[in-house]
């Protein structure tokens, strides 16, 4: 599938969920809300996109909001796709992907940890490479730490 | 047992048929500072749960705090036994960013360490499953190699590990003048020596034994847990960026991609092994249309990307290394995330090594070929 | 004084200190220790008899494969090496009557039922064929009757054992 | 050592003593420790120089050249400066450590290798003491060695050791069997357990010719016996750390290792008396020889362990219960119906 057929396909089932799409090379973009977004990588995957190579989290400070990209990508075609869903900073849930692609499952304890997305229907949510009793999300933007000395130059 | 020992057991119902080991994060065959809860049932661990961020550093807040350009030293610690190869992936992902050309003799310099780098990497990888399954003397072989290898990254760019050598656009110095010659010198050296290995290890019943048949992983699961790299070619997938979602100059040299066929330990050895044989025909026919001129290309004054993401994916010694970079249109990245090949290939770990006995899961771990410098990052 | 018989006091002394430390241990891998030592010491004692073949049966059977395979057990479920037991329990009386009796009987047969074993042995020189030449010819009936039983013992623990593996 | 090659001169000692008045029993105790300090120092100085040697052999193997400073010729000083170093080193018992049995495992493992030299036939006469048990002593004395590995293993308090405590214990009873069995058809040959007889039947032929499968099977299970790669299962470092004796440092590590090394020295030469025709050989000294035999099978183990990987805990038990033991029946077997239909 190329893919301006991958996003037809999509727009055409999901209409009102798709806010944005672009192709760029053989990378088809999409931003998808949130309500849909489990429903539309489910999709995706159907059409193939088996592999998901990457799940990232970006502060979207300026809009309050937080970003979930979905690098997706397949080992028979040469198409990728990469999806994102923005979901509120005060409440950043969002249904977990795993029962889709288990690698998830690490990719998304991570962004839990350093950003405090929770990830609905995860199995194991737990603080990854922080420590257990970490406070606080270090990716934030917004992110303060009383144990940090502020730079002062010499 | 102590007594505050004695309580834990009681509270967890422990028995001496199934007890509790903590395998690291101070461990031989941890390769770092991984932690592994074993439930075990005798010596069968029924259950491993991995913890893992010991040597977390925040490499990617710092990323984000730095401009472009100085990021390329903090690669260099992500995976440490392949330094060049995570310069590679970065300053190809910012180059494709900002859209910059890359100079072929630079491109041709990238792919003769990039791919002497792969040789180190497994050669380490090589010397320690020999330790981790008790043959001593393998690991010093390969580490005699490497210490070759080192040689000449040292004649390149000064340094042994930390090489920060490749720059955004193409590489910072030429190779000095007895580079090639050495390089040829070290090819000739070095290909009677990897049937040593095959005599070392893949010929001994023992080694065979030991790994065949263990901690299979079938193409499903490999790609539904997202493995990459050796790992996903011995579960018998014909995968390789390099040939699949080429880069750089990949696409105009001839080799082979090993691939497995059960998926087990041992295809993860061989694959590795005939990696290093390939690896070698790589450089040397770099070597030989290694073109004269420039070594780096047209900047601009300050970089500064559109506004913009991007995700680029290299086939390291180790799998898929990808860079996703979210730019603000700023000096220093938005978001700067790295996809690391090791963090995902371990999270394999809790499937593959259920039901094996102790000794193996440092063997399963051992092919797994995890850096923690790039699992915490 | 010789040195013979200051070997003997010394290792009966040990001998006995060590198998009350079996019975009184309140660590059972204490007294499974303890019992590696007393099972030496009674070998000792068989080589002062000059039953250097006993003696030597004795730590490799007794020493090197039963109390091994005690201390295996034990090791095995940590719960009761952990924990101080009791010593004794409400039979005390009873047994203390029990063992006193079988010693009165052992004193007894040792003076007057068996009286050809109170002359100390010859010191052959090699008694150990002696040995092999009677469990083979006298006693060769009694011999294979052990070893039989012996043989059931062990099948018997194996197929115990193998169908409480199957049950899991 | 001297006991039987020099009798009249013990005869004149011991006369000594009596025209002085004393009681028997001083001079047997003044020969007894000058003996037992004899053997002592020749294990110390033998585990010394196959430590070195052992460290020389691992690195020629390995491409490079080991120790070459300490001493000066090839670092034949380390193996002293080693000693040196773990005697002055702190003492550590781990807390929660069962002092006692913490105290007493090292010097349980070190007594049962050390009393296993008593039967060691150096030379015609250099020996001991030529018990008529000799083999079967061995062979007892030798399982003592596993109490002592399982009270370390139990007393250190930690999980590791104990997983190491079990797996030795688990090995040692299991390759016991088939070393044993692989001895008789020796003693069945030769009709003694004596090891000066033994040595003496092989005036002609070495019993390794006729008795080649029992000494294969008697050499793996020797190595198995040491706890050797690649049969270091209870000790492998890189699963159980260093098993058993993980918690154990300075001076009682060093008992431990001795006590590894001295085991090895004994398996050999028992194997060099068994089956290599003792001090049996042309031109040379026979305590030489002797010595030689024992130190060529130590290089051949030093070899092994330099070159292969580690078996696995169920392959150790398959290949030693599935193996070795029905092969070693099946020599037993063998070797009593040749004896039988020779009459």
């Amino acid at each position: 599938m190329t893919p301006d057929e991958v996003t037809e396909a999509i727009k055409s089932q999901f209409d009102d969920a798709v806010k944005a799409s672009e192709i760029k090379g053989v990378e088809a973009r999409m931003d998808i809300h949130q309500e849909k977004s489990y429903e539309i990588l489910a999709a995706l995957k159907g059409m193939g996109f088996d592999y998901l190579n990457c799940l990232s989290a970006v502060d979207r400070i300026a809009s309050g909001e937080l970003e979930v990209v979905y690098n997706l990508s397949s080992l028979s075609q040469p198409t990728k796709i990469l999806v994102r869903v923005r979901v509120p900073r005060e409440d950043p849930i969002i249904r977990s992907v795993v029962p889709l692609w288990s690698t998830a499952d690490w990719h998304e304890r991570e962004a839990f940890d350093m950003m405090g997305i929770r990830f609905d229907g995860h199995p194991d949510l737990r603080r990854i490479l922080t420590s257990e009793d970490w406070v606080g999300y270090p990716l934030r933007k917004d992110y303060q730490d009383e144990r940090l000395v502020p730079y002062e130059p010499v | 047992m102590s007594p505050q020992e004695m309580e834990i057991a009681e509270d967890t119902q422990e028995t001496m048929e199934e007890m509790y080991v903590n395998m690291g994060p101070q461990h031989p065959s941890t390769h770092g500072v991984l932690r592994l809860l074993l439930k075990l049932d005798g010596e069968v661990v029924t259950e491993v749960i991995p913890y893992i961020g010991y040597l977390h550093r925040c490499h990617e807040k710092i990323g984000e705090n730095r401009i472009f350009t100085q990021i390329i030293p903090y690669t260099d610690r992500l995976d440490y036994l392949a330094s060049m190869y995570n310069n590679f992936g970065y300053v190809l992902t910012v180059e494709r960013l900002i859209g910059i050309v890359v100079p072929e003799r630079a491109e041709y310099m990238r792919v003769i360490l990039g791919e002497l780098q792969r040789i180190a990497s497994h050669l380490i990888w090589l010397g320690t499953l020999g330790l981790d399954l008790g043959n001593f003397t393998i690991f010093m072989y390969a580490f005699r190699e490497r210490e070759k290898i080192l040689d000449l990254f040292e004649s390149v760019s000064g340094q042994r590990l930390n090489y920060a050598f490749y720059r955004i656009g193409g590489m910072p110095l030429d190779f000095p003048d007895s580079f090639l010659a050495d390089c040829k010198a070290f090819l000739e050296w070095f290909k009677p020596r990897l049937p040593e290995y095959d005599a070392l290890m893949s010929d001994n019943i023992i080694f065979q034994k030991r790994v065949q048949g263990l901690g299979k992983l079938d193409a499903k699961t490999a790609i539904d847990y997202a493995i990459s790299g050796p790992m996903l070619r011995a579960s018998g997938i014909k995968w390789d960026l390099r040939r699949n979602d080429p880069y750089s100059i990949y696409d105009r040299f001839e080799f082979d991609i090993p691939v497995g066929t059960s998926g087990d330990v041992w295809d993860r050895y061989m694959v590795r092994r005939i990696e290093m044989d390939e690896s070698v025909k790589i450089v040397e026919q770099a070597l030989q249309g290694l073109p004269p001129g420039e070594i780096i290309g047209k900047l601009p004054k300050k970089l500064k990307p559109p506004v913009g993401d991007i995700y680029t994916r290299v086939e390291s010694p180790r799998g898929e290394l990808g860079f996703y970079l979210v730019s603000d249109g700023s000096e220093k990245p938005y978001r700067y995330k790295v996809r690391s090949p090791a963090f995902v290939n371990l999270s394999v770990l809790p499937v593959i090594g259920r039901g094996c006995l102790v000794a193996d899961i440092v063997a399963i771990l051992g092919s797994i070929d995890i850096v923690l410098g790039e699992v915490d990052r | 004084m010789t040195v013979t018989q200051a070997v003997f006091y010394l290792m009966a002394t040990f001998t006995v200190g060590a198998s009350l430390l079996v019975v009184l241990a309140r660590n059972i891998v204490h007294c499974a220790i303890a019992l590696v030592f007393a099972f030496f010491g009674v070998a000792a004692l068989f080589i002062l008899l000059d039953a250097e073949f006993l003696a030597a049966t004795q730590v490799l059977l007794y020493v090197g494969g039963i109390t091994i395979l005690l201390l295996f057990a034990i090791m095995l479920t940590s719960r009761i090496s952990a924990r101080g037991g009791k010593i004794m329990n409400e039979q005390v009386g009873i047994s203390a009557v029990v063992a006193l009796a079988l010693f009165g009987l052992m004193v007894y047969a040792n003076l007057k039922g068996f009286p050809a074993l109170v002359p100390p042995m010859l010191a052959a020189s090699d008694n150990t064929a002696s040995l092999g030449r009677l469990l083979l010819t006298t006693y060769v009936l009694p011999f294979e009757v052990v070893s039989l039983l012996l043989l059931a013992a062990m099948v018997g623990a194996i197929v115990l054992a193998r169908r409480e593996q199957g049950k899991d | 050592m001297a006991t039987v090659s020099s009798e009249t001169l013990m005869e004149q000692f011991y006369n000594a003593f009596e025209t002085w008045g004393l009681p028997l029993f001083v001079p047997q105790l003044i020969v007894m420790v000058v003996v037992a300090t004899a053997v002592l120092i020749f294990v110390a100085v033998s585990v010394m120089f196959m430590v070195w040697w052992e460290r020389k052999i691992s690195a020629h193997i390995q491409v490079r050249f080991g120790p070459m400073r300490v001493g000066g010729w090839h670092g034949w000083a380390q193996s002293i400066a080693d000693g040196i170093k773990l005697l002055i080193k702190e003492d550590i018992v781990p807390e929660g450590a069962d002092r006692l049995v913490f105290a007493l495992a090292p010097m349980v493992v070190f007594a049962a290798g050390f009393a296993a030299y008593v039967i060691i036939p150096f030379g015609p006469g250099l020996i001991v003491s030529d018990l008529n048990i000799g083999v079967l002593f061995y062979i007892s004395i030798s399982s003592l060695t596993v109490v002592g590995i399982i009270m370390a293993g139990w007393s250190s308090n930690n999980k590791y050791s104990v997983l190491g405590a079990i797996r030795s214990a688990a090995q040692a009873v299991s390759y016991e069997v088939p070393l044993v069995v692989s001895i008789l058809g020796v003693i069945m040959t030769v009709g003694s357990l004596s090891m000066t007889r033994i040595v003496e039947a092989q005036q002609g032929v070495w019993f390794v010719i006729p008795q080649l499968l029992g000494f294969l099977i008697y050499m793996i299970a020797a190595i198995a016996e040491c706890n050797r790669l690649p049969f270091d299962i209870p000790e492998a470092e890189s699963e159980l750390v260093a098993g058993f004796h993980v918690e154990y440092s300075g001076m009682r590590f060093a008992i431990f290792f001795l006590a590894e090394y001295a085991n090895m020295f004994t398996v050999s030469a028992i194997a060099a008396a068994l089956f290599l025709g003792g001090w049996h050989g042309p031109l040379l000294p026979g305590w030489l020889w002797f010595l030689l035999k024992t130190y060529f099978l130590i290089f051949v183990m030093m070899w092994l362990r330099w070159t292969l990987a580690r078996l696995r805990v169920d392959q150790l038990m398959n290949l030693g219960w599935k193996v070795l033991l029905p092969l070693a029946f099946l020599n037993m077997g063998i070797t009593g119906l040749i004896l039988v239909l020779r009459g």
